[in-house]
């Protein structure tokens, strides 16, 4: 094991406003590269582990290390410079609402300073490898669930991110589709993003056999590496 | 950098246009405020120039030493007339004023005398403020009979003078209290489009725009929308203009009002309303955005 | 019943309670509007009452024949103080009146002459508009002497009457624009309130809630929102007021300003918020629940 | 086969405002009392097929009945008097975002008229039934995806209605949640509620061996009698 773990979580604890705690003592590492499942029931905490990675949540004790840094160390101000590290593929599918899916795609890229130019050539492209090229005109609200999920991949996927960050990406997919997009997040990783997910999806998980950590109440039960 | 700028402005246009409902409540408010601003201000304006051409009215009577000769008079009339606060003088020879009371008091009182008048200046005021002044300096020169004081309507003078300045105080502080008020009418409604889409501004941080490319469109919407809210305001002024002439005819005595001043109106207006609209987005984005 | 009535009372003010922001826009964008339109009122029953005063300085003179007997003048007067449009009525008998004008002319006017002066009446108006029908009736008596017309200062009058009209007329059609724009400006913050919860409105349908069920809420809300916001414009108009109060102290010419309403304020401010907000949620919900 | 079946479609097409068909000639009974699952990829027209019985979405061409009464013939006004004969619970879990979970399910009780008395004797027990009492007074954003999820189907279950759709139910929660959610809509359907049911989630379908409509771009592929 190298000296510095890419990610670090060191006795994480994170309790909600109303005394409800979302990770009891968290301890886990993640090597550059890896590719790590989360699993457990409702309200276990997987998403409450993905979310610290990307601050949209706080921990109130421990450290979240990214990389070596700190996450309390970002602020809300230069927030930005940690997110552009990483793609979040978050569980409610996050797009806005006054997008067309084509425009929620591009607004990722033009976020972070891409060009016009760069757009035109991208968005195209990761549209078709997520499958919803043919409604790149539609708003989120005239999208059915799986294809709200599907652009919420893409979205997360555009920037060619080196670590990305995927809750529950399948939960409105089919079988042959969640394999699919599973399939399209295992290549990213074989070519070295490091790619976390959090997932129910039992069956697509034992076919990829990589890292599953298993959450339970906030705390992990099991570390089943691949 | 251009492209970016493009970006930026791109973004406000789009939120703009694709929360219709929004944005119109939050330009007719502006509008609305606005117009009320610009409202008082061209009645106050009104009020000024209808003051001064009132105080043009008002005249006093100063009455000469006997034996002043036409020369001298008219040098006195010079030196009146070079006085802050006087407008004209008028040299009203004793004749004409004999001549004039005889028509007053047609009966008895005129037949047979000769004239006991003497000659005196008639002198208009252009300013009330300084008719004590002029009262004074005018009875101290040496032309002037000391024994005949100077006259003028005292009472009615400061009651015309002192209800001009109260309007003009009154329309004075309701414009700063409307100035004030346009602010808050305009900071609700956009923070109102602001607060509606803080949900966006989240999804927005979360793909990695930075605070400066989530807010900038928000302040450029804000003053899109006060500027917008302002030729709003313009265009109601306008109308509410050409009504007010329509009507100010029946008003034989007050006389016309000065013409619209549309660019100036512009200007100003939208001016405020820009201004007013990128405080009221600054604001906004920075309060509800920590709830 | 009962039961049902405080369902629809609790939806409404739970959801007042937990759109904090918003409500706080939609109260005072409501109070603001609300407190131009109950200024402007009382700027206009100001003007009314001061407008009153001012008519109450205005007179006119009028000569009786040579001989007319006191018992006879006396009735006179009493018939001229019948008269609409009168206020009082003085006798100014031709002694006085002689004394009075050796005072203005101290000179030699007056020197050893006979009183020639008519006796005569100070006829006080309260209603200038009447002053045209009072003078040509009061000419008609026959005690009056018609070759000694009644002399009053009628382009004064006119001018000051018709500014004051003019003033009236102003601040009335600006009172009725508030009241429009007022109405738009709450119809717009409340309509920004419905607006942004039109999803929770879907949801309450889909689960199988009445029109009536999902709506009345927001009309309650509506209707508070503006009923608050006529307590705030209430309480901003009484600080105005006491503020202008002490500043009118200056004008010793202008006189008092009545005092502050603050029942009736509040109820006719309330009750326009009211109904206004009532009106602008019903719309409301009318407009963008069909987008 | 008796008379009238419950839920009839007829040849129905649904085209959405971009021209994209949602349902391309669809027509299918479902007797009272019957169990169905919808399957099919994303966009196949599961949600839009349980959207025209509670008219959330309308159809431009053929008949919809229930109960015998041709949808399209409930307006705007008299809709309640619809929904009142079902529980539906939506696919992207829309709870009221400013009432906590107890009032977000009590509302659906007193939106029907229902009494006080009655929330505090119900909203208890199918709050313990769904497995989310413990989290009574959250808000909708304070819950994971699994808890919003169970939440919806509580509200549905709420008012005993005799017809219950659920679109994708158990799509954010595990294996043994999911069979635990299946149970009591099948204990449901058992006590004579028609249940219809749009998922993915092939293993728990196959486990309760109920008749399967499996859709493909708008189309009946399969009707398989359970
Ligand atoms: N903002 C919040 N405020 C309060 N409690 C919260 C908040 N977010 C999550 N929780 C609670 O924290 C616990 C963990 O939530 P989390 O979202 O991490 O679960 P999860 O493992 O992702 O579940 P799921 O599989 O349902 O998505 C849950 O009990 C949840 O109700
Ligand atoms: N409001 C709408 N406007 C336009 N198109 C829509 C709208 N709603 C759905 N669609 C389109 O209609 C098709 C069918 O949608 P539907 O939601 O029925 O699919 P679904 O079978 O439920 O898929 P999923 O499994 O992803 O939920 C999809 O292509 C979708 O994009
Ligand atoms: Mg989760
Ligand atoms: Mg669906």
């Amino acid at each position: 094991m190298p000296a510095r773990p890419y990610i670090e979580y060191r006795d994480v604890h994170v309790v909600y406003s109303n005394g409800v705690k979302g990770l009891d003592g968290v301890s886990l590492q993640i090597q550059r590269g890896e590719f790590v499942f989360f699993v457990g029931e409702t309200g276990a905490g997987k998403s409450t582990l993905l979310k610290l990675l990307s601050r949209e949540e706080h921990h109130c004790e421990g450290e979240v290390r990214l990389d070596g840094q700190e996450l309390s160390d970002f602020s809300e101000y230069n927030l930005h410079r940690l997110r552009r590290q990483m793609g979040v593929a978050p569980q409610d599918y996050d797009l806005l609402p006054n997008k067309t899916v084509w425009e929620n795609v591009a607004y990722a890229l033009r976020a972070v300073g891409r060009s016009r130019r760069e757009v035109f050539d991208r968005v195209p492209k990761i549209l078709l490898q997520v499958n919803v090229a043919h409604r790149a005109d539609a708003f989120p609200s005239q999208l059915s669930g799986g294809e709200k999920q599907r652009v919420v991949i893409g979205r997360a996927l555009i920037n060619e991110p080196p670590l990305l960050l995927a809750d529950e990406p399948t939960g409105n997919l089919d079988a042959a589709q969640s394999e699919e997009i599973m399939r399209l997040l295992a290549d990213l990783n074989a070519r070295g993003t490091t790619v976390l997910v959090a997932s129910h999806d039992l069956p697509t998980m034992e076919k990829f056999s990589k890292r599953i950590v298993c959450l339970e109440r906030g705390k992990i039960k099991e570390d089943l590496g691949g | 950098m251009v492209d970016r700028i493009a970006f930026i402005f791109v973004e406000a246009l789009q939120a703009m246009r694709r929360n219709v409902t929004m944005s119109i409540a939050a330009i007719s408010t502006c509008g609305l405020a606005l117009f009320l601003l610009g409202g008082i201000s061209l009645v106050y304006v009104a009020l000024d120039s209808w003051g001064q051409s009132l105080s043009g009215k008002f005249e006093m009577r100063a009455y000469l030493k006997d034996g002043v000769k036409p020369p001298e008079i008219s040098k006195v009339a010079g030196e009146i007339r070079s006085m802050p606060g006087v407008k004209a003088v008028f040299w009203i020879p004793r004749d004409k004023a004999w001549e004039r009371e005889k028509v007053k008091y047609p009966k008895e009182v005129s037949q047979g005398l000769e004239n006991p008048l003497p000659d005196a200046f008639k002198i208009v005021l252009s300013d009330l403020n300084q008719a004590d002044a002029v009262e004074q300096s005018v009875q101290r020169l040496p032309q002037m009979d000391p024994q005949n004081p100077i006259q003028y309507l005292k009472a009615e003078q400061e009651l015309v003078e002192q209800s001009r300045s109260f309007l003009r105080w009154l329309a004075g502080s309701l414009g700063a209290l409307l100035l004030l008020t346009a602010g808050v009418l305009i900071y609700n409604a956009i923070r109102m489009t602001v607060f509606s889409r803080r949900k966006e501004a989240r999804i927005m941080r979360l793909v990695g725009a930075s605070l400066f490319t989530v807010r900038v469109p928000y302040m450029i919407e804000g003053t899109l929308h006060g500027l917008a809210g302002g030729a709003l305001a313009c265009f109601l002024l306008w109308a509410c203009q050409l009504s007010l002439q329509n009507r100010l005819e029946a008003f034989t005595a007050l006389g016309q009002l000065p013409p619209f001043p549309a660019g100036a109106a512009f200007l100003v207006l939208g001016g405020i309303g820009a201004l007013y609209g990128f405080l009221a987005s600054w604001i906004a984005l920075w309060v509800p955005m920590r709830s």
